[in-house]
């Protein structure tokens, strides 16, 4: 028998942790939807954004949240290098995206995925390290909340919010839009593609970087170099989940991978409830390619 | 063309296959298990190469039939005490039937949608087997099979044998043919009649069946069977190295493909420095964006006159 | 189709070519990959092993092999192994195996064959062990385990292994025996990774603490790849647990630490495999790391001494704990030696102890004094049964006190008593 | 030859009804023609009967059989083809290869590798393109990759061909050209032919009789001459006119 009470925190535990995957898939959600193509190396990158917050607390005393916007800064230059290294080629001139040029990412970021975590084990060893910043807990009932989680979901929230906002509201954001949907229209409200593409790739790796900051909070002690191979699945399952391109889905998705694991966890064992989590995409896949969101 | 007759490399190739069946008579053990490495390698680059190299799919996940075929024998020889060769036809059988059965849901998806969900499959594979007590569950199965070069050394030469000589005839003939009309577009190959998921499934299970066998061999070969090491997603990314750095599709490409990359990384080892899967993975980066057909397609582009001797 | 007339003799010349450039280039990377090195010069003795320097193990692999090469020269700086009366001079003979088990079927032959190791230290950890003991036995060569715990490699009956730490199942036994003296009535909760040695180790703990009538009222395993146990931690909580062990690699220790904080939980008693030992823990943790214990196969603060040995009535060999401890400082520039690093230079002192008693660098006699050795060196005590496992080799338990490692259990090596209960 | 008919055949995508209720009936050895505006449902009834998409309700028969439920691959070996309207060439494939894979895949399942590379050889002379043949089909024009749609099309032996636009985007001398080709063709290899186009001249000399489409239903049928002068029709094509300037 199953107490209520942990079923409840497995729950409110779930929704934080669901949080914390959206805003670590964001990125991939964005340079996906938009830009049509999948960076199989978004793991490495979220592990880029844990380091750069290892650091910034070893050597600045920053904590996570602080270093969450210095990466999403440097997020915007890794952005721009990494458009004009992997993608233009690809996309220069392009009206649609073919599935070779698919293929091609897909591929080349594959190399780019083996030779950054490897590279990482030489650079930072391949020892966990993790954060010392802990806020403290506040008390809910018989529950207690992390404090560091409760901020980090607030601010997922408030990424992913402001992301929808800036991509409805602002000129750029409608730009890049109309390149998600048709590459020439963008010609037509008068952007020039490859700025609105690139501009829109570094966004996505500004927040993946940022998102890798924030993760941070949630696992205390598990930054590493292969901390991507577990990220990177979860990201890509979350995107599918809420279908590429949709801001929203993000978030839809994170939740329902973050509740599924930590209330299956109540029933049956960890390793199958995160079975169980990734295996929701093939479903979704055949019965709803689009994304669970309409 | 390719409809070509077998050319010089189909007659080197079996060349060096036969001169590899008498190699542990003539070098001690420590060569024949280098080389017994070499061919699990090669067998698994050939396997991958049936769906990804010759349709484009991208199996990221591929490492999950080389999990149920180690899982297969170990379970097998540890429970039933199975002779080992038959626990590799039992791997390749359970690889056949587990790549059907994967294979018939997720040909359905292209391009990314299908590499994700294969990834997706072996990481819940992972995390399935290690709440199955039956297999060991987390603690994995040891065995004692003994040190036996000889038997590891011809199956694995067979495995890789029959991948060579199934990947000659499916290049050769029709299926050839259709195979690359749905590598090229697969909207338009069923549009002239080509059996496309049929096609595809039948690849896939190929691909699974000695994916399974070359899994069983690596249980074999390293007495026992654990679940990380075996489901490690790394054994998909160096199959992918392999045919990506050789040149996917072809019958020459992944067996160049393990040679230039298992013996570096092999000998890296007893140097002890740790740079090979950096500079794998520069390879890949710099092939994938500047020669997409890998060393043998882009030597086969280049020069007529290789193209014909690379048939 | 498009046969374009290659004629008959060009073809027939590409492939002798071929065949040609193909026996040349194989039969001269042959030759090259198994040119025997030269054989050992006279007053050496060579032990060759594979470890783990990249790779998932690289931590480990590490230290372990810092403890190895400390314990060659404390050895070599001292007499060497006597053998009939000549002292001979150890050397390591060592590769990386980039912690994959398909490395060590070649490194292991070429050590062998190629290299003439008199004899093997195992890979780390259990799965690349017993990739490598078919080979050790097949070529008759002893081989002892510095970490390969699982004990299953004990039960597949191998002649020429030999293990030198303590079996995986028997890790967390010291701090159940404390609670058993100390807290009887305390309810447990174990959560641990789900790898092979913590799985060992947990469920060994979980069945010993039953048989000591302690009521288990939380188990769960976890995914290594997972870094997130809040929901264990909360169902342990609201289970009623009042101690929690277990853990696994020093990751998942740190991680169960930090998480209790998270989840508000203050349990009483905390004991978690391998990671409280590591300086890093109490570094990384700070308050919240006081009062945890774990168990550990040695520490370097840990008293065994000669007059320990003398008055069990048995052999002293090798370096004090101190000496060790400041000669692998110099070897490893600056670092402290960690339980692998004990338990690996451990392993050459059992290796020199038996070469030495058996007077004679023959396997099959170094082998009969293996089986009847029973010595004590800094690292603890050596004795195996029949199938090679060890089993006189005890554990101790630690404990961080205000930012200090103690070694509180048991009695006989304390220093000093544990505090009970933890948060307090 | 058995003859094609849809019956009723209606489409929904997501709300929107593309097709309601058409049904046509192409008899063995005829050509129909088959227009109307932009998005009038056109290349959706195509795709329906070509098997690459499955209609909501209704049916399309060959003969007696009911094909609608099959795969597209199935629906060429029973001797049904199509055109597509953008030309899709196996790109990495010579030319011949091209037709060769249809010839092997499609209806007459002829396995031997010569023999099929002989009959692609013979229908691109037919087609006046035997000095492509070994050429990279990426490499053509794009009136010679809609000829090689074509080739491919006939290389399946198929006896129905669903032709979708092929004729767009000619000169008027093309035009002429391309219209004495086909007839030569129809001569050599009898088929019938569903023909598709949003311009009117070349259906208006190839086919027997003609079905108008507009907004997913038939709004007139009947020979050329009667079409032309149907009142619904100059009603759609004028509308279309205003709105959209066609080339």
């Amino acid at each position: 028998m199953v107490a209520l009470a942990v079923i409840l925190s497995d729950l409110l535990f779930g929704i934080m942790l669901g949080c914390v995957f959206a805003v670590v898939a964001h990125g991939l959600n964005l340079i996906w939807g938009v830009v049509k193509v999948v960076n199989i190396a978004h793991g490495e990158f979220i592990m880029l954004g844990a380091y750069g917050a290892y650091f910034l607390n070893v050597f600045g005393g920053f904590n996570p949240l602080l270093s969450a916007v210095v990466d999403g800064a440097l997020g915007i230059f890794v952005g721009y290098a990494f458009y004009f290294s992997f993608l233009h080629r690809e996309l220069r001139g392009k009206e649609r995206i073919t599935l070779r040029s698919e293929m091609v990412t897909l591929v080349s970021t594959f190399g780019l995925s083996l030779f950054m975590s490897n590279l990482a084990v030489v650079a930072f060893t391949g020892d966990f390290v993790g954060i010392n910043w802990s806020p403290g807990t506040v008390a809910l009932g018989f529950l207690e909340l992390p404090l560091g989680a409760l901020y980090v979901t607030i601010l997922a929230v408030l990424i992913i919010s402001t992301s929808v906002v800036f991509l409805d509201r602002t000129y750029i954001g409608n730009a890049i839009k109309a390149y998600s949907q048709d590459i020439t229209a963008t010609q037509l409200v008068g952007a020039n593609p490859t700025k609105v593409a690139s501009l829109a790739t570094a966004l996505g790796f500004s927040i993946t970087m940022a998102g890798g900051a924030l993760l941070t909070v949630w696992i205390p002690t598990g930054i590493n170099p292969y901390m991507g191979a577990l990220y990177a699945p979860i990201s890509f399952v979350i995107v599918v989940l809420g279908g590429p391109g949709k801001m929203l889905g993000s978030l839809l998705g994170g939740l329902t991978l973050g509740v599924v694991i930590d209330v299956l966890q109540a029933f049956v064992p960890v390793s199958l409830a995160y079975a169980v989590a990734f295996l929701l995409l093939i479903p979704v896949l055949l019965f709803r390619p689009e994304g669970i969101v309409k | 063309m390719r409809i070509a007759g077998l050319g010089v490399t189909f007659f080197g190739l079996l060349a060096l296959m036969l001169l590899l069946l008498i190699l542990p008579f003539a070098f001690p053990f420590s060569t024949s298990v280098i080389v017994i490495n070499l061919l699990f390698y090669t067998a698994l680059a050939y396997s991958i190469n049936f769906i990804t190299g010759m349709t484009g799919y991208v199996s990221f996940g591929h490492v999950v039939f080389l999990g149920i075929g180690a899982y297969a024998l170990g379970a097998s020889a540890d429970v039933y005490g199975l002779d080992p060769v038959l626990g590799v036809l039992l791997g390749a059988a359970l690889g056949l039937v587990f790549a059907l059965m994967i294979g018939l849901v997720t040909l359905r998806f292209r391009g990314v949608y299908f590499a994700i969900s294969t990834v997706v499959i072996a990481l819940a594979a992972l995390n399935i087997v290690l709440e199955l007590p039956q297999l060991g569950g987390s603690q994995g199965i040891i065995l004692n099979l003994g040190f036996q070069p000889y038997s590891w050394y011809y199956t694995i030469w067979g495995i890789v044998l029959f991948e060579m000589l199934i990947t000659y005839y499916i290049n050769r003939g029709k299926l050839g043919l259709g195979i690359r009309a749905i590598k090229s577009d697969e909207d338009a190959a069923r549009s002239v009649g080509v059996n496309v998921s049929a096609l595809k499934l039948y690849l896939f299970g190929l691909s699974g069946l000695f994916a399974g066998a070359g899994g069983a061999v690596f249980a074999w070969t390293t007495s026992g069977v654990f679940p990380y090491e075996t489901f490690s997603l790394n054994f998909s990314l160096q199959m992918l190295a392999m045919i990506i750095i050789g040149g996917v599709g072809t019958a020459l490409g992944p067996i160049l493909g393990a040679v230039v990359v298992y013996l570096p990384s092999y000998y890296f080892l007893t140097v002890a420095i740790g740079t090979q899967l950096i500079i794998i993975g520069f390879a890949v980066v710099v092939i994938a964006l500047f020669i997409p057909e890998g060393i043998v397609g882009t030597l086969k582009r280049r020069s007529a006159s290789l193209r014909e001797l690379l048939e | 189709m498009l046969k374009r007339r290659v004629g008959i003799t060009t073809k027939t010349t590409a492939i002798i070519v071929a065949a040609i450039i193909l026996v040349v280039a194989g039969g001269t990377s042959a030759y090259y990959l198994t040119l025997p090195t030269k054989p050992p010069p006279g007053g050496t003795v060579k032990v060759g092993f594979s470890i783990s320097l990249t790779g998932n193990f690289n931590v480990e692999g590490a230290a372990s092999l810092n403890g190895m090469k400390t314990a060659t020269q404390w050895l070599n700086s001292n007499g060497g192994i006597i053998v009939n009366g000549k002292s001979y001079n150890m050397t390591l003979d060592y590769t990386d195996d980039a912690s994959q088990t398909s490395n060590i079927v070649p490194l292991y032959t070429k050590l062998v064959q190629q290299d003439n190791a008199q004899f093997l230290l195992a890979p780390y950890s259990s799965g690349l062990t017993a990739a490598a003991a078919p080979i050790a036995e097949q070529f008759g060569t002893i081989m002892l385990s510095h970490g390969g715990s699982a004990d299953s490699i004990w039960r597949q009956g191998y002649k020429n292994v030999f293990e030198v730490l303590s079996p995986a199942s028997t890790y967390l036994r010291v701090a159940i025996d404390w609670l058993k003296a100390n807290h009887p009535s305390d309810k447990l909760a174990v959560i641990y990774a789900g790898d092979s040695f913590s799985t060992t180790a947990a469920l060994a703990a979980i069945n010993y603490s039953k048989a000591q009538g302690f009521q288990v009222v939380y188990q769960s395993s976890y995914p290594t790849t997972v870094n997130d146990v809040t929901p264990q931690l909360t169902a342990a909580k609201s289970a009623g647990a009042d101690d929690l062990l277990g853990g696994g690699h020093f990751n998942d220790g740190l991680l169960l630490a930090k998480q209790l904080a998270q989840v508000g939980w203050t349990p009483k008693f905390i004991s978690l495999l391998v990671a409280v030992t590591e300086p890093t823990f109490q570094q990384q943790l700070g308050t919240a790391a006081n009062l945890v214990t774990g168990p550990s196969q040695w520490e370097h603060t840990v008293a065994y001494t000669s007059d320990q040995a003398k008055s069990l009535g048995l052999d002293w060999f090798g370096p004090t704990v101190a000496q060790f401890t400041q000669l692998y400082q110099q070897v490893s520039g600056g670092k402290t030696p960690t339980y692998h690093s004990g338990e690996a230079a451990g392993t050459i002192f059992v290796l020199a102890k038996a070469i030495q008693s058996a007077n004679s660098f023959d396997t099959t006699s170094v082998k009969r004094v293996l089986s009847s050795l029973n010595f004590m060196s800094f690292f603890g005590q050596f004795q195996v049964d029949q199938t090679g496992k060890q089993t006189a080799h005890s554990m101790v338990l630690v404990q961080w006190q205000n930012g200090v490692l103690k070694v509180v259990y048991p009695t006989t090596v304390a220093e000093t008593q544990p505090q009970y209960p933890y948060g307090a | 030859m058995p003859t094609l008919r849809t019956e009723a055949v209606s489409k929904e995508f997501g709300g929107v009804q593309a097709l309601k209720g058409v049904t046509i009936s192409l008899p063995a050895g005829s050509t129909l023609g088959l227009i109307g505006p932009n998005g009038s449902g056109k290349t959706t009834l195509l795709n329906i009967i070509a098997g690459l998409e499955k209609p909501t309700s209704g049916a399309v028969m060959l003969g007696e059989t009911r094909i609608d439920h099959l795969p597209a691959n199935a629906i060429v070996k029973l001797g049904v083809a199509k055109t597509h309207q953008i030309p899709r060439p196996f790109a990495e494939m010579t030319t011949r290869e091209n037709v060769s894979v249809a010839v092997m895949y499609g209806r007459r399942r002829i396995k031997d590798t010569k023999r099929s590379l002989n009959e692609a050889d013979r229908l691109l002379s037919l087609l006046g393109m035997d000095a492509r043949r070994d050429l990279p089909a990426s490499s053509l024009t794009v009136q010679e990759k809609k000829r090689l749609e074509l080739a491919r099309a006939l290389a399946t032996g198929a006896d129905v061909i669903l032709l979708d636009e092929v004729f767009a985007g000619l000169s008027s001398d093309e035009l002429r050209d391309s219209i004495q080709l086909f007839r030569k063709i129809r001569g050599e290899v009898g088929f019938s032919a569903l023909i598709v186009e949003h311009v009117m001249g070349a259906v208006l000399t190839l086919a027997e009789r003609v079905v108008v489409l507009e907004e997913g239903a038939k709004i007139a049928e009947g020979t050329p001459d009667e079409v032309v002068h149907n009142e619904a029709v100059i009603r759609a094509y004028l509308g279309f006119e205003e709105n959209d300037s066609p080339g």
